[in-house]
């Protein structure tokens, strides 16, 4: 694979940014603030390009232009945001908000209800018996008790005291092992990600000494 | 009728208009004067001592609403909870400083933040880099955030909403900060950090209730009760399907598969 | 007015997408609505660089302490958007492969990302040595859990453990995976899910009701 | 020194993580990959797709999550274009697209498939769970053009494909929402596809409930996960060459955890002894 100059370049901007970013490990300094606030530029108008080209320009632009009218709506509505950059015209900016918030409280309601609420009420439903092994048995039971306990850590409406107050403490062991759980699979995701680094400061220098001719 | 109604999702209605139903009931109950009775989250205490530290030491609040746009549930009960505590923060004339991931967040945020101070008698004290908009992107998000912990050096610090990857992040920066850290999220994966870290956290559905429970409106401590019944609903279907199918009877299992 | 319009559409605009869910003829009601939303969406990109530029304008204008970095702040966000809108490649978008703009996206922004993301590697260490101490009993199921997950489930950790007398015959990723992970994580990622959605369902009902309405804000 | 060591500086944690993730680039251990159930399942998922099946990949991860996500991604390109499986690369994340463009073109070079007929990549849209749901039976609708800008009529492997049941299978490269949950509850949900995941080990743990109910027929779990379908391709990538310093670092912690809490034992026997002279005195 050919390199060019402009690519090693890039990828010595790239590897100095990414030391300035490590360099908060060590504490706050002008290079970590340098690197933040280039970051954050860079985002906001990343976002915004990207945004612009996939979303605004095929789905608002181009659909006005064919004459789908019904699109105009979204415009206004989209305009009506950006009034929230004049704080005497900002409650105008309350009508997108309000359509969004509605949007998604709506479905909110039925998606969830459909994905997390009859899906898991109707996973959770399994045989305490009667299973090819024992494993399966034990397990079932696992999940079937650490549900309700779990559920009833969640009580709100009663004291923890007595059976719930029982009942809620082992739920908040079954907790403690889903988050220890999570936990350690997360190290391994964290850990990932810093060995990524170190493979792209090798390649930064494999990529130089290719350019320079070295190896 | 067929070509009108999809019949596979008859379940999913009668679970929708069960939950509103018993949510409702318990809410307008409680209008008329039935006051439930909602136990103490120990992580709302923490948010006024918080609060109160903060003042003694005269140093700014710090107030995190998520990472989520808000078509995220957490962000909306995330902006109820900040009403609340910019209330307080604002009735003691302190700063209250609110970064946001989302720029549609921030306008509500601001909307708040700025009523909160209006409604404390102190307008002139908000000032509009209170709430401010960093970027969409979430690291990007993230180390403008680290950096404003370790620049303003806020005494108390809240997480409170939809987190990702840089929930922890955040929780150590602000941990080694100095600050006093609550946290709140009903993201399972980044649970863990934020127990791991913060002196308080708000699990799951505490998210929700906490901003209920703050609001002390006997509407909304209806709304937690009516909350109860129906997890107290969930668990019977659970354990009566799995004694059923457990038995060879598999049609509750049936009826709720979607 | 100011108050009432916003509840009256919120409530509508769920309304409409409760039903359009359970009928078939309005599903393309919903479909539009959802377009609509991410066009008011990525409206809302314009108001966050909008509002940078004011409040770093304003903070530059001032000349208020570090302004110089408020300043790299605005030319790094003028110079993605200039280079994303209008240095154009032949027959293509500015964000296309090969432009400046995708250049800025391959050699700054992701280096970038990516190297603030894996802080959280030496974080989680730290929050570890820290936070992982056997005080109480949920403190040392948490503990236990975490580091049996995140040593044994690595080819070193797998290593270590084959060593082990007696205990080795007990293969420790099945063990993981099925009782630990399959089990408990289970039940517990469950309970909260449930918890969480009847939650998230009253805080929409209520939000469509007009009873939660923070999110307008409580004066005008 | 106890006091000491029980707040230790931080830093002194954060030198011995990057110096345990250093040394085995320079010195490699080459510890064995045990490749797990779940991989297989995943391997076989593959395996038996017939020739000419059409595969829907989304690509839903940022650069943050690349080096665990980029590399499934790439051994399954090879394996799908190897098997002469045809491939739809779509992406819920807006860096998705640019990450999809990359990897199918190594991919293509590899094993010699075509863009147009054996691929396509689609872009990213915004939106979610409602893009999937919007493009049900028509994903054409919400997909007019590919990424650049061609349109869908002129794009021959396209022909015959309507909405999300006329895809054999769904493969997610997922880091968190959108990502597999939407595909699970809108695809495998309303259309019944069966569905196959890569996901961060951040992820998985929220996935597995799905694996064990079959509503995710094979899923890769971080980098690990994709270190093991490397080597059941026998096609040792990135993620392979990671490993080593994976475990390195892992143990390196799990040595800090250990420390930690010898440290919190003593001084609590010291502060217990201390104070039972104290009630002596």
């Amino acid at each position: 694979m050919a390199v060019s100059g402009l690519d090693v370049f890039g990828l010595w901007i790239g590897a100095a940014l990414s030391l300035c970013i490590f360099s908060f490990l060590y504490r706050d300094n002008p290079f970590y603030r340098l690197a933040e606030h280039i970051f954050v530029g860079v985002s906001a108008g990343y976002y915004m390009c990207t945004g612009y080209w996939q979303v605004l320009q095929p789905n608002l632009i181009a659909r006005l232009q064919d004459g789908d009218w019904r699109y105009a709506i979204a415009a206004v509505l989209g305009g009506m945001l950006l009034m929230r950059l004049w704080p005497k015209y900002a409650w105008v900016g309350r009508w997108p908000l309000a359509f969004m918030v509605g949007i998604y409280a709506g479905y909110n309601i039925v998606y969830t209800m459909q994905a997390q609420v009859l899906a898991q009420v109707s996973d959770t439903i399994v045989s305490l018996w009667n299973n090819p092994d024992w494993t399966a048995t034990l397990k079932n039971w696992i999940i079937l008790v650490g549900v309700l306990t779990s559920l009833a850590y969640f009580y709100f409406s009663v004291e923890h005291k007595g059976v719930i107050g029982q009942a809620a403490r082992v739920g908040v062991w079954v907790l403690m092992i889903t988050f220890g759980a999570t936990f350690g699979y997360t190290v391994m995701a964290r850990v990932s990600l810093l060995v990524g680094r170190v493979m792209y400061f090798q390649d930064v220098w494999t990529h130089t000494a290719r350019w320079l001719g070295i190896s | 009728m067929d070509a009108f109604f999809c019949w596979d999702k008859l379940n999913n209605l009668i679970g929708v208009l069960f939950i509103s139903g018993c949510i409702a009931w318990h809410t307008f109950q409680a209008r008329r004067g039935a006051r439930p009775f909602i136990r103490r989250l120990p992580a709302l205490g923490a948010l006024d001592d918080a609060i109160g530290r903060a003042v003694e030491m005269g140093k700014p609040v710090l107030y995190i609403p998520g990472v989520a746009d808000i078509d995220d549930a957490q962000t909306l009960a995330s902006v109820s909870v900040l009403e609340r505590v910019a209330e307080d923060v604002a009735s003691y004339d302190m700063p209250l400083l609110v970064p946001n991931c989302c720029s549609v967040v921030m306008s509500m945020t601001q909307e708040v933040v700025r009523s909160a101070y209006a409604k404390a008698g102190h307008p002139e004290a908000f000032q509009s880099d209170y709430v401010r908009y960093l970027c969409d992107e979430q690291f990007g998000f993230a180390a403008g955030a680290s950096g404003i912990m370790m620049r303003e050096r806020p005494a108390a610090i809240f997480y409170i909403g939809n987190f990702l990857g840089e929930a922890l992040i955040l929780a150590e920066n602000g941990n080694a900060s100095g600050a006093i850290q609550v946290a709140g999220t009903a993201t399972v994966s980044q649970l863990p950090f934020f127990v791991a870290s913060c002196d308080y956290t708000l699990i799951g559905e505490e998210l929700y209730a906490a901003s209920a429970y703050l609001s002390q409106d006997p509407m909304q401590l209806g709304s937690l009760k009516g909350q109860d019944a129906v997890k107290a609903v969930i668990m019977f279907i659970i354990v009566f399907g799995t004694v059923l199918y457990s038995l060879g009877f598999t049609w509750v299992k049936d009826l709720l598969t979607p | 007015m100011k108050r009432e319009v916003p509840l009256i559409i919120t409530f509508v605009a769920g309304a409409v997408m409760i039903v359009q869910f359970y009928t078939l003829p309005l599903s393309w009601l919903g479909d539009l609505f959802n377009d609509f939303f991410n066009i008011i969406v990525t409206c809302a990109y314009v108001l966050g660089a909008a509002s940078l530029l004011i409040a770093n304008g304003r903070k530059i204008q001032r000349q208020a302490p570090g302004w110089g970095y408020n300043a790299v702040l605005l030319l790094s966000l003028l110079a993605t958007l200039f280079c994303g809108f209008c240095i154009f490649p032949q027959g293509g978008l500015p964000t296309d492969a090969g432009t400046p703009f995708d250049w800025i996206f391959q050699n700054v922004y992701t280096p970038m990302s990516a190297a603030t993301y894996s802080l959280l590697a030496f974080y989680i260490a730290s929050a570890s040595y820290r936070a992982f101490r056997a005080r109480s009993a949920e403190a040392t199921i948490l503990l236990v859990t975490a580091f049996m997950v995140m040593l044994f489930r690595i080819p070193l950790g797998e290593l270590l453990w084959e060593q082990l007398p007696i205990l080795h015959y007990l293969d420790i990723g099945d063990f993981i995976e099925t009782w630990i992970i399959g089990g408990f994580n289970t039940a517990g990622q469950r309970a909260i899910m449930l918890g969480a959605s009847v939650g998230l369902i009253s805080v929409s009902l209520k939000i469509l009701l007009g009873i939660e309405r923070s999110y307008l804000g409580s004066a005008d | 020194m106890l006091d000491k060591l029980s707040s230790l500086d931080r830093r002194w944690i954060f030198l011995a993580i990057t110096i345990a993730v250093i040394i085995p680039f320079v010195f490699p251990l080459g510890l064995p990959i045990k490749v797990s159930q779940q991989t297989k399942q995943f391997y076989e998922c593959i395996e038996q797709l017939p020739q000419g099946s059409v595969v829907c990949m989304s690509f839903d991860y940022g650069p943050g999550t690349r080096v665990e996500c980029h590399p499934m991604a790439q051994a399954a390109l090879y394996h799908l274009f190897t098997r002469r499986c045809k491939v739809i690369a779509l992406a819920l994340w807006p860096e998705g697209a640019l990450f999809a463009r990359e990897a199918l073109r190594e991919a293509a070079k590899e094993t010699g498939a075509a863009e147009g007929t054996d691929y396509v990549n689609l872009g990213y849209k915004a939106g979610g769970e409602v893009v999937l749901r919007g493009a049900g039976d028509d994903l054409r609708a919400f997909f007019p053009n590919d990424i650049d800008g061609r349109s869908w009529d002129s794009i021959p492997m396209l022909k015959g494909i309507k909405g999300w049941d006329t895809i054999d299978l769904i493969c997610a490269w997922s880091m968190g929402k959108p990502g597999v949950l939407e595909y699970v509850r809108v695809v495998g949900g309303s259309y019944h596809r069966p569905i196959i995941t890569g996901t961060t080990a951040v992820t998985a743990p929220e996935a597995m409930p799905l694996v064990n109910s079959g509503q995710i027929e094979g899923i890769l779990q971080g980098m690990r996960g994709a270190s093991e379908y490397e080597v059941m391709l026998k096609r040792p990538g990135a993620a392979a060459r990671g490993m080593d310093a994976l475990s390195m670092a892992h143990v390196a912690i799990a040595a800090f955890i250990i420390m930690a809490n010898v440290i919190y034992w003593l001084n609590k026997r010291r502060d217990r002894r201390n104070s039972l002279v104290g009630g002596g005195a």
